[in-house]
């Protein structure tokens, strides 16, 4: 069954429409990739579904629910993490405070534990580094503590963006083991990725977007080898 | 939609024309101008001017009028700014044609619409006004009650060198009326010989004075002469005690003389000199028609009358005395007669010299046990002064 | 090149602190005002001590701004008029009901809360993060309104509410009002609750998220609007705060709040604006130049206000980021 | 090909924000009188280098030459003065003007009025935005802003015109008419043109030559052809295994 | 087509001028000190509409240089017995070289920081004439000699008015004040675009500076009477910007629009509800500000009353 379902959906930037009828879903326990070349409206897809930009049209359903015109909080509050792209932490907070944030909705002060405790199993060094600043930590680091924060409520699905833009290689990897890692817990995953030939390889499906529009779609390593989608990133696909 | 937004254009531009439209008053009454702070910084003590204003017109109008006729009274608010004043003389002069005028109340708008009421040779009481220098230049049409700015330190300054101070200082709010009140105090204080060490003005808004009093202390002057408002003055003397500052004299200006300086600041206010025009103490200054005047102003407002409210009071009854010699209200008339004449008010006897100034004598006043006791000049006071005032630390907590 | 425009920039705003506090040293000793001998030393200690009180409450109210500047990017210009609503709060409480200055925060902090939060509902939250003028425009028109209701109700006379006259005696020759200890001891006492309210409370965090980066907090489930409010109350209650304890020391009437605001605005330049500790620090060290000048150059009290003019405009130009504010892209 | 004059020769070029490297140390040259693309994933610092090249950011080191002269350091109007002109990536037309002071903006003071208006007309004319002259340019669709921003920028007659995604939300006509006259504008005046673009289409099919930049550092160039099927630009753009 | 508008709008202000001309010897001392200040006002709100209507940059401080042309009138007729009229000279001189040295550091600020360090600068400007003594005798202030000026500071406040308008009108329909515009609109836009912004905003700033100057001048010898809580009073520029803004700020017809109406209402409000209006006052600001941004020419323009732009 489809925990996020979007049908045909349209989105405008002010006045520039950005998504074209885009439909896409993501079952339970699955991890969907969605690729495409710059400016193909990756980003934008999880900004729609979060609320942050104009809607114009179309359906946004999560656990059966529309969810369309709700605010952010009450959004996550169903359940529907979301790691912004650019792994933007409160650089002026530490660690610790930065997850607690990420509980913000929640007040039972013994599950905001317990869900700390789980983030510090899965990212150790967050644990380590309790009560350093957010801005001082390096980007794989920030890019941990984002994830961890939108763990923090213990949601039914997180909603990845460019989680390896702009890392070292070195980082991009331990990135991507930690989303394998999360995707065996059982999590639901939908990552928007540029590097699409890692994203596409841990992933069961995958969509491709271009210019907006939904191009192609299937199963992860039927995407990796497909040569067109590949020659796409480069045009005349 | 076009039209109505056109109309309310014209609508709005139509009621530019109402300043165009001239009043004319009838010939049985005689009109009197005057346009004071009603809003603004001075709306306090102008306050109680108008009351006494409306107390006279009511009592002569009740009456048998100014020779038989009665006052149309015209009262204007100038915002306590000069430019609204000015314009607003102009209007009383050209527009409402007004008979006679009243000045405004402080003597910084006084100098500047006095120009006007020169020009257009409008005898003028000037009640609001004390500075000196506003008769010294040259104005034939501006008439002078009350004592002027530069005497309003000359009994605190005789009281200091009468107990021995040698040193002073001398502060004061940075506006006309102060720093002609601090200049008078150091012609007194050469006078009779004492030191001015710190000679300083402070601006209108300030709050603070403890730098200021610091310095005094370290100047190491023995009394301060301040040329304060209420605000100002009040804050001295509480920050003299905050500091443990402990001085022979402290004379104020015109803030002591309010009843809330007193009742607000409690037994700090003890001991403080301060200046005053007038007193409502019929027993003592034996003025005519002094009793009924503090009765009925009581009966009216409630609370007895200051010396602005005696002042104002005073100037409309020469005002009716100088009508009643000239036998109407024809300016130049009035005019006349209020050059030659010689009356007594509720505040003591009038009489200009050359150059329009009454020698109108002020008096000092100490608080003692939270009431004003006159205590300078000799002849009139009440008790005898209290001095030096007693340390900080020896008066009884609060 | 921008690290070195950095650093130069530090070394200037270093340059022009170290200048404002001995020029009027160099100035007092040209003029004769600077004895050398121990009661002058006590006297000069005394103003130092009282500045120090001073800024104390100057900062708590600048906090205030700075917290409202540093959540919403919004200058708040009626901060001042909300001091002098809260001294007007103070003297009615006082005078009418009779309930001590003190006590009476108790009761006014609620409804500078309230004040602050109807402000931020009415007028604000509609223009957060548009054009950065309108809210500046608004916020001036409102504190205009506020001042001439106020004088409409309360005249333009001068109140003062006397509390504790006395003073201390620290030694011989240094003696502090017990008023201005209490205000300092007081204002301490709010502004570090506030900061331990910032730093430790669920909702204080949520403050301090959305202020340095709204979009994210939104993503963390805070409803940013609700942040805003509980922000814009506080501000008003930490200005309310600063008015009942300029009220006990000093006189009030419904125009001095404007001084307030270029105060607080010239110390949130200084700290460095949306910082909090950086308010601070600014404040105690606004007021203890004010006391210097005031203290050393002859007619210094005139010129007290060219201090703080100066000092916002000159840190505006030389390190628009002042003493610890964040950097600005 | 490789004869070709160069308009800018750009060297070494840096700037670093905070610990991030933007843009660091590159170096390619533009060749004159050529259509030029330059592409590269997302924050490979494109805009950077373009905001670079005109002054809007200063270059924390590195040259720039133009003619001969180092425009590092210059600002933004002496190098729109001495015949570098640009659009830009998000449309920054003045919103509250009407679309003949837009182009009347960028006109030169010493051109006599006369004939920039006739120039403002003749270039509104061509973007068809004639019949909009008196709207404001904030009630103009995301694709007439491009259009009026494309216009604006050739208002001074450039020499070197620099395109930050002029196709991004322009319906594919108006595309086409742009790029055609952008054409026009090289092969008949031999104006030289920079174009930073995503639509891959626009790259390949009317790029001469392909500068394609990652991490802030030039990693290939050549023939759109060659790019297409590099190795290490495929890999920067889809990932690697 | 552009000729046929300047030459009805010419037209306008021909009969506006002559009409100006013609009243005052048929009207009393009051009427004519009412249109005088309407003008004054007229010269204000335009010249603050220069830097802050045309190119953005909302000055709060612009009293400081009327306060200066006061001052120059006032020191020189008083201590140096010039006659008036020269002494305009001099203080719009003093003030254009105050607005350059001002303006260069000042106008580097951004939006709000301008405008809080612009009210710094005038309130900084007052504390130094009530300092500085041995030239503007401090906060006792400056008294002129009395003579009757009513007809001669009205025809000087007329002309400085339609030098005002005139310049005015030159920027609000010429490539400088589109150029100044485009600062407004988009800074980084213009310098990309061949706009030198330091010098199109400094010609501003100093442009909005010297008419000021010229009616502080002549108001204060109107007046008789300056000191410094009168010349540099905060409420003279909140006036400006109210009217400015009110009639619609970067337009030349809204700011004389907006002063016509509101100062005369106030003048004849305040004399029934003396606080009250003060309190509109700041409710009107609010309300502008927030609904109104454009002021009436802006809603004029919405709804197509009037062309947009200045330039066709």
């Amino acid at each position: 069954m489809a925990l996020l379902d979007l049908k045909d959906v349209n989105a405008a930037y002010g006045r520039i429409q950005i998504l074209h009828d885009v439909s896409l879903h993501v079952n339970e326990k699955e991890v969907v990739a969605v690729i495409g070349p710059n400016g193909a409206g990756k980003s934008t897809t999880f900004k729609i579904i979060m609320g942050f930009i104009n809607y114009l049209g179309g359906e946004i359903e999560f656990d059966s629910q529309n969810i369309v015109g709700f605010r952010p909080d009450q959004i996550l509050g169903r359940g529907l993490g979301y790691v912004p792209q650019g792994r933007i932490v409160f650089n002026q907070m530490t660690v610790k405070e930065n997850l607690e944030m990420g509980a913000y909705i929640e007040r039972d002060q013994k599950k905001i534990d317990e869900s700390m405790d789980y983030v510090f199993t899965l990212f150790p060094r967050l644990g380590e580094r309790q009560k350093q600043l957010g801005g001082t930590m390096s980007g794989g680091e920030q890019q941990m503590l984002a994830m961890g924060r939108a763990l923090m409520t213990r949601p039914k699905m997180i909603m990845l963006d460019e989680p390896s833009l702009g890392l070292s290689p070195r980082f991009v990897t331990e990135v991507f083991e930690k989303i394998v890692s999360l995707a065996k817990e059982g999590l639901t995953i939908m990552l928007v990725e540029q590097n699409a030939a890692r994203a596409l390889e841990i992933s069961d499906r995958g969509y491709v977007l271009e210019l907006g529009r939904n191009r192609y779609q299937g199963g992860g390593h039927e995407l990796l080898n497909n040569q067109e989608v590949k020659m796409m990133y480069l045009g005349g696909g | 939609m076009k039209k109505s937004f056109v109309l309310i254009l014209g609508f709005a531009l139509a009621l530019t024309a109402a300043p165009f439209v001239e009043k004319s008053h009838a010939m049985d009454k005689v009109s009197l101008g005057i346009a004071i702070s009603q809003t603004g910084r001075y709306a306090e003590p102008a306050g109680r001017m108008v009351n006494s204003y409306k107390l006279y017109v009511d009592q002569v109008n009740a009456g048998k009028g100014w020779n038989g006729k009665k006052i149309d009274f015209i009262l204007l608010d100038d915002k306590s700014d000069k430019q609204t004043s000015i314009k607003l003389y102009e209007k009383l002069i050209t527009q409402d044609k007004v008979n006679l005028t009243i000045g405004p109340y402080s003597s910084g708008i006084t100098d500047a619409v006095a120009n006007v009421l020169e020009r257009y040779k409008y005898p003028t009481m000037a009640p609001g006004a004390s500075s000196g220098i506003i008769w010294k230049k040259g104005r034939k049409y501006l008439f002078n009650i009350i004592a002027i700015a530069q005497d309003y330190q000359k009994g605190a300054i005789h009281i200091a060198r009468d107990i021995g101070v040698k040193k002073i200082a001398i502060v004061g709010e940075d506006s006309l009326f102060p720093r002609q009140s601090a200049e008078g105090a150091v012609e007194w204080a050469k006078k009779l010989g004492l030191e001015v060490v710190l000679n300083e003005n402070y601006p209108r808004k300030q709050t603070d004075f403890t730098a200021l009093l610091q310095k005094i202390k370290a100047r190491r002057a023995e009394a301060l002469i301040s040329n304060s408002y209420f605000a100002d003055a009040a804050a001295q003397i509480r920050q003299l005690r905050e500091l443990n500052i402990n001085l022979k004299i402290f004379a104020g200006t015109v803030g002591p003389g309010l009843p809330k300086f007193a009742k607000q600041l409690g037994d700090t206010a003890e001991y403080v000199l301060g200046f005053s025009q007038w007193e409502p103490k019929p027993a003592i200054l034996k003025r005519p028609g002094m009793k009924e005047f503090i009765a009925a102003y009581k009966k009216r407002y409630g609370v007895n009358p200051n010396y602005h409210a005696g002042q104002s009071y005073a100037s409309l009854q020469i005002f009716g005395d100088a009508v009643a010699k000239a036998g109407s209200a024809d300016r130049d008339k009035v005019w006349k007669a209020l050059r030659t004449m010689k009356t007594t008010t509720v505040i003591g006897p009038w009489k200009v010299d050359d150059t329009n100034l009454n020698q109108h004598e002020g008096l000092t006043f100490q608080i003692l046990n939270g009431e004003r006791k006159i205590v300078w000049p000799k002849k009139i006071s009440e008790v005898p002064y209290k001095l030096p005032m007693p340390n900080w630390k020896e008066r009884g907590k609060n | 090149m921008q690290e070195k425009a950095e650093i130069r920039s530090k070394y200037w705003l270093a340059l022009f602190l170290v200048a404002a506090y001995t020029v009027p040293f160099g100035i007092g000793i040209y003029t004769d005002n600077v004895f050398f001998d121990l009661q002058w030393l006590a006297d000069l200690t005394t103003v130092i001590l009282n500045g120090i009180m001073q800024g104390g409450v100057y900062a708590m109210f600048a906090v205030g701004l700075t917290l409202i500047f540093g959540v919403m990017r919004i200058i708040n210009v009626a901060h001042g008029e909300l001091v002098m609503l809260g001294a007007y709060l103070t003297w009615m409480f006082f005078f009418y009901v009779g309930i001590d200055p003190l006590l009476a925060l108790f009761l006014t902090l609620p409804i500078a809360f309230v004040i602050g939060v109807l402000i931020q509902k009415l007028l604000l939250n509609a223009v957060v993060g548009g054009p950065e003028l309108t809210p500046l425009l608004i916020t001036f028109g409102l504190g205009l309104t506020i001042i001439h209701i106020v004088e409409a109700i309360f005249t333009t006379d001068y109140r003062t509410i006397p509390y504790a006259p006395d003073a201390l005696q620290i030694s011989e020759s240094i003696n502090i009002g017990r008023s201005k200890i209490i205000s300092f001891v007081m204002a301490s006492f709010i502004s570090i609750s506030v900061f331990f309210f910032l730093k430790i409370h669920r909702i204080g965090k949520a403050i301090r998220a959305t202020a340095q980066n709204a979009d994210v907090a939104m993503v963390c489930g805070i409803n940013i609007f609700h942040i805003y409010m509980i922000t814009s109350g506080l501000a008003a209650a930490l200005a309310v705060a600063g008015g009942a304890l300029v009220s006990i020391q000093f006189g009030f009437n419904p125009e001095t709040g404007v001084l307030y605001t270029l105060q607080a605005f010239a110390i949130i330049v200084l700290g460095g604006r949306g910082h909090y500790i950086g308010a601070l620090i600014g404040g105690v060290m606004l007021a203890v130049i004010e006391s210097l000048i005031s203290f050393m150059i002859p007619n210094g009290t005139a010129m007290v206000e060219i201090a703080s003019y100066g000092m916002m405009v000159f840190v505006l130009l030389i390190r628009p980021r002042g003493l610890m504010g964040p950097k600005e892209n | 090909m490789a004869d070709a004059e160069i308009a800018l020769d750009i060297q070494n070029l840096k700037k670093y924000f905070g610990g991030i490297k933007a843009v660091d140390g590159c170096t390619f040259q533009v060749p004159k009188g050529q259509i030029s693309g330059l592409i590269g994933p997302n924050g490979s610092g494109k805009t950077t280098t373009f905001n670079l090249l005109t002054g809007v950011l200063a270059a924390d080191s590195g040259e720039v030459l133009y003619n001969g002269e180092n425009i590092v350091g210059l600002r933004p109007y002496e190098i729109f003065n001495r015949g570098i002109s640009r659009t830009f990536q998000i449309t920054r037309i003045y919103r509250e003007m009407t679309v003949f002071e837009n182009m009347l903006s960028a006109s030169s003071m010493k051109v006599p009025l006369r004939e920039a208006r006739a120039r403002a007309e003749q270039l509104m004319e061509f973007v068809t935005l004639t019949k909009l002259r008196g709207e404001y340019g904030g009630n103009l669709s995301y694709g007439q802003q491009k259009l009026l921003e494309f216009a604006r920028a050739l208002m001074t007659d450039p020499d070197l015109i620099l395109l930050d995604e002029p196709a991004a939300g322009v319906n594919r006509t108006l595309l086409n008419n742009l790029l055609d006259h952008i054409h026009h504008l090289q092969e008949e005046q031999g104006k030289t043109v920079l174009i930073v673009e995503h639509d891959m289409n626009v790259i390949m099919n009317h790029c001469e030559k392909v500068f394609v930049l990652d991490y802030g550092v030039k990693i290939a160039e050549g023939l759109p052809e060659d790019i297409q099927t590099n190795e290490e630009v495929i890999e920067a753009y889809f990932g690697h295994k | 087509m552009g000729q046929n508008e300047h030459l009805r709008n010419f037209g306008m202000l021909a009969v506006l001028i002559i009409i100006l001309c013609v009243l005052p010897s048929n009207i009393n001392l009051y009427q004519r000190s009412v249109i005088l200040f309407t003008m004054m006002y007229v010269i204000l709100s335009l010249s603050w509409n220069i830097i802050s209507g045309y190119t953005g940059y909302v000055s709060f401080g612009h009293v400081m240089f009327y306060g200066i042309g006061a001052y120059a009138t006032g020191i020189l007729v008083v201590d140096y017995g010039w006659h008036w009229i020269a002494t305009l000279g001099v203080g719009v001189f003093v003030s254009f070289v105050v607005s350059l040295c001002i303006g260069f550091p000042v106008l580097r600020l951004k939006g709000p920081y301008f405008a809080i360090a612009m009210l710094g600068a005038a309130e900084g400007t007052r504390v130094v004439a009530t300092v500085w003594e041995s030239l503007t005798h401090g906060g006792e202030g400056i008294g002129l000699p009395n003579v009757e000026n009513s007809f001669e500071t009205y025809f000087a406040m007329l002309v400085v008015m339609l030098a005002t308008i005139i310049v005015s009108y030159w920027v609000g329909h010429s490539r400088f004040g589109i150029r100044l515009n485009a600062i407004r609109e988009d800074e980084i836009a213009a310098e990309s675009l061949g706009i030198n912004t330091t010098f199109y905003k400094l010609s501003a700033f100093a442009l909005s500076a010297i008419f000021p100057a010229a009616a502080g001048g002549i108001q204060a010898y109107k007046i008789l009477y300056i000191d410094p809580e009168t010349e540099f009073f905060i409420l003279v520029t909140i006036y400006m910007k109210l009217f400015a803004m009110f009639g619609g700020k970067g337009t030349v017809i809204g700011p004389i629009l907006g002063t016509f109406i509101l100062y005369i209402v106030q003048e004849i409000t305040w004399v029934k509800f003396p606080t009250a209006h003060l309190i509109a006052f700041g409710v009107f600001i609010v309300l502008v500000a927030r609904f109104m941004p454009r002021g009436l020419m802006g809603y004029a323009i919405d709804k197509g009353w009037a062309r947009k732009g200045m330039v066709h």
